[in-house]
């Protein structure tokens, strides 16, 4: 490998060097690529990547890409490598892959070609020039979108107090099909583990318990003809009578007869009172 | 500095800060070379005050300085910003739920019995707050469980007039029955009619 | 409801709320019975635009609605009002984020590929966390890189109502040196190794 040449820092006319190394400023990346090892940390900051220090270079430096010494530069650049091993091997790898691109784009360039040759080659840069412009393009959209006025740097919001400020809660809106489908949903779950007898019923029949507990609610007595309406017709005498009976089997009711033939009062179960 | 550009600094610090500013506070916005008089500031506040008059803000002196703020007579509207909405219900409350509506009158054992998980009294507590279900009595059972059901409310809500009204569940929806026993015979009771 | 009372709680609803505010959200404030127009809050808004002019605030629209705000103008006085000073990103962050703007949807690997390094993984963080940026979806090739596009909230406080009224993307300038298409001869360039 060759000896590293040494770095030949240009006079200062920037107030603001890039780097400083040993107290020496570096006002310019020096023309001919090499980084002194010490400033390698600083320089990594100041350039985004290969290509970033690609642009500068032919941007800021006026660098032909086709005047870059390549050998020296992939020397300077294994080297860089090395040392980028022990914190960043992988910007040291993309370093050490733009090294070789311009190696290879140098090369194809000097090899000769026959000069009847009719399919002319592409031009080996074009693809480094697209990367390079499409760089370009987000490098200033970067710049653009940096300098648009932003909230809470530009623009700040109002947070004006609310005296007397009331939180409400809002509950959650229920539809019905959300109702049925969590019933569903628990049924199929039931029924993986249980097989439970199919049991149908009219709604009507569960919305009259609940009627009758209702009107049971202080544990009074009640005439069986009174929670029968005959107005309701056959039908609603027939859903009163079997909501009784659901309540009876359940334990939730008892009726009562006190003489043979005389008349049924229904009341709600009794607690049990040192039933044990 | 013209008065209106003071003016403006002053009324925008206040709408920024969320607080109360003091004239001293004010005065640190400002460089050593731009401050303007304590007085310059009272001055620009004092407008400010007669300017909002009317308005949808107010700006009022408390002990710790000046501060803009909402009129007490907005805040009814203005309190609504932070409506809390909780996103949806759990599962476990939707079945809580599922199961008193279409199992009422049903206690909180049997529900557990059903779902196989124990019922929250949270959950039990959010549908008796939204009154959607009530107690409509106790079981004579160990430990009287409290009898849930749905309520008018629950009919009215849901824009239903009965609970026949109720979507149907399909035929293919197998029912777990509470107590799968035969329908016995009213023979004690028929001649009660 | 007489337009100044619907103005001021219009007012008042814009400083109290920290943000954006729509026209939908605003309408939800009042009740049923008195709720306004839509286009009678939008009246509203106009005037309060009008009245703010030259004040120390300022009514934009932006994405997500309308926000009362402190003009850029005089951000070095209020920014004093902090002492923690608004964040600064890297070049890198800010590139990324052109690329996310420019390009969505965009994966990370294409971001690598045009900026020519890796995209460190705390940089999606933090734009991620600053809400500026959103996933989207998955590209359906192999390892399934998440989608990359900007968010609402990007809008909002870059004061943007959409995408379109971003700076446009300039054409880069041709690079001098590499200008020729034509290959030359590589005789000129020997004496370069």
């Amino acid at each position: 490998m060759d000896p590293l040449p040494t770095p030949t820092p240009l006079p200062p006319p920037n107030p603001s060097p890039i780097a400083r190394i040993h107290g020496q400023a570096f006002h310019n990346i020096p023309q001919d690529l090499y980084i002194p090892p010490d400033a390698l940390e600083v320089f990594l900051e100041s350039f985004e990547g290969p290509i970033d220090l690609l642009w500068y270079l032919i941007r800021k430096q006026n660098l032909d890409i086709l005047d870059i010494p390549v050998a020296q530069v992939t020397a300077q650049y294994m080297a860089y490598v090395e040392l980028m091993q022990v914190s960043r091997l992988e910007l040291a790898a993309e370093y050490l892959v733009m090294a070789a691109m311009l190696t290879e784009i140098k090369s194809r360039f000097l090899l000769p070609r026959p000069a009847t040759s009719e399919d002319r080659e592409a031009d080996p840069r074009a693809d480094l020039v697209r990367r390079l412009q499409a760089y370009e393009q987000f490098k200033r959209a970067a710049e653009d979108l940096e300098t648009l006025p932003r909230l809470g740097r530009d623009w700040f919001s109002c947070e004006v107090l609310v005296p007397d400020r009331q939180i409400r809660l809002i509950p959650p809106a229920v539809a019905l099909e959300d109702i049925l489908t969590a019933m569903r949903d628990l049924m199929k779950r039931v029924d993986l583990f249980h097989h439970h007898r199919v049991e149908r019923e009219p709604m009507s029949v569960r919305e009259r318990m609940v009627q009758v507990l209702d009107r049971l609610s202080h544990g009074h007595f009640l005439g069986l003809e009174g929670l029968l309406d005959i107005r309701e017709g056959r039908a609603g005498v027939v859903v009163t009578f079997l909501a009784l009976l659901e309540l009876v089997k359940a334990g939730l009711m008892e009726l009562v007869q006190t003489t043979p033939f005389g008349a049924i009062h229904v009341r709600t179960k009794v607690p049990q009172d040192n039933a044990g | 500095m013209p008065d209106d550009t003071l003016k403006a600094i002053v009324e925008a610090a206040l709408a920024a800060a969320g607080g109360a500013l003091s004239v001293e506070r004010i005065l640190e916005l400002f460089d050593d070379t731009d401050r303007p008089d304590p007085a310059a500031v009272e001055q620009a506040l004092l407008t400010l005050q007669t300017e909002y008059r009317d308005r949808g803000l107010e700006l009022v002196e408390i002990a710790s300085g000046y501060r803009l703020q909402v009129p007490r007579r907005y805040a009814p509207w203005i309190s609504r910003l932070w409506d809390e909405k909780p996103a949806r219900y759990s599962r476990a409350l939707m079945e809580t739920l599922a199961l008193i509506v279409y199992r009422q009158p049903i206690t909180r054992p049997e529900i557990e019995d059903i779902r196989g998980v124990a019922v929250t009294s949270h959950i039990i507590k959010t549908l008796l707050e939204r009154e959607w279900v009530r107690v409509i009595g106790h079981r004579e059972t160990p430990g009287r469980p409290a009898l849930y059901a749905t309520s008018r409310v629950f009919l009215d809500e849901f824009g239903l007039k009965s609970l026949d009204q109720l979507p149907k569940l399909s035929a293919s929806d197998p029912l777990p029955s509470l107590a799968p026993t035969e329908i016995p015979m009213p023979l004690a009771l028929d001649q009660g009619i």
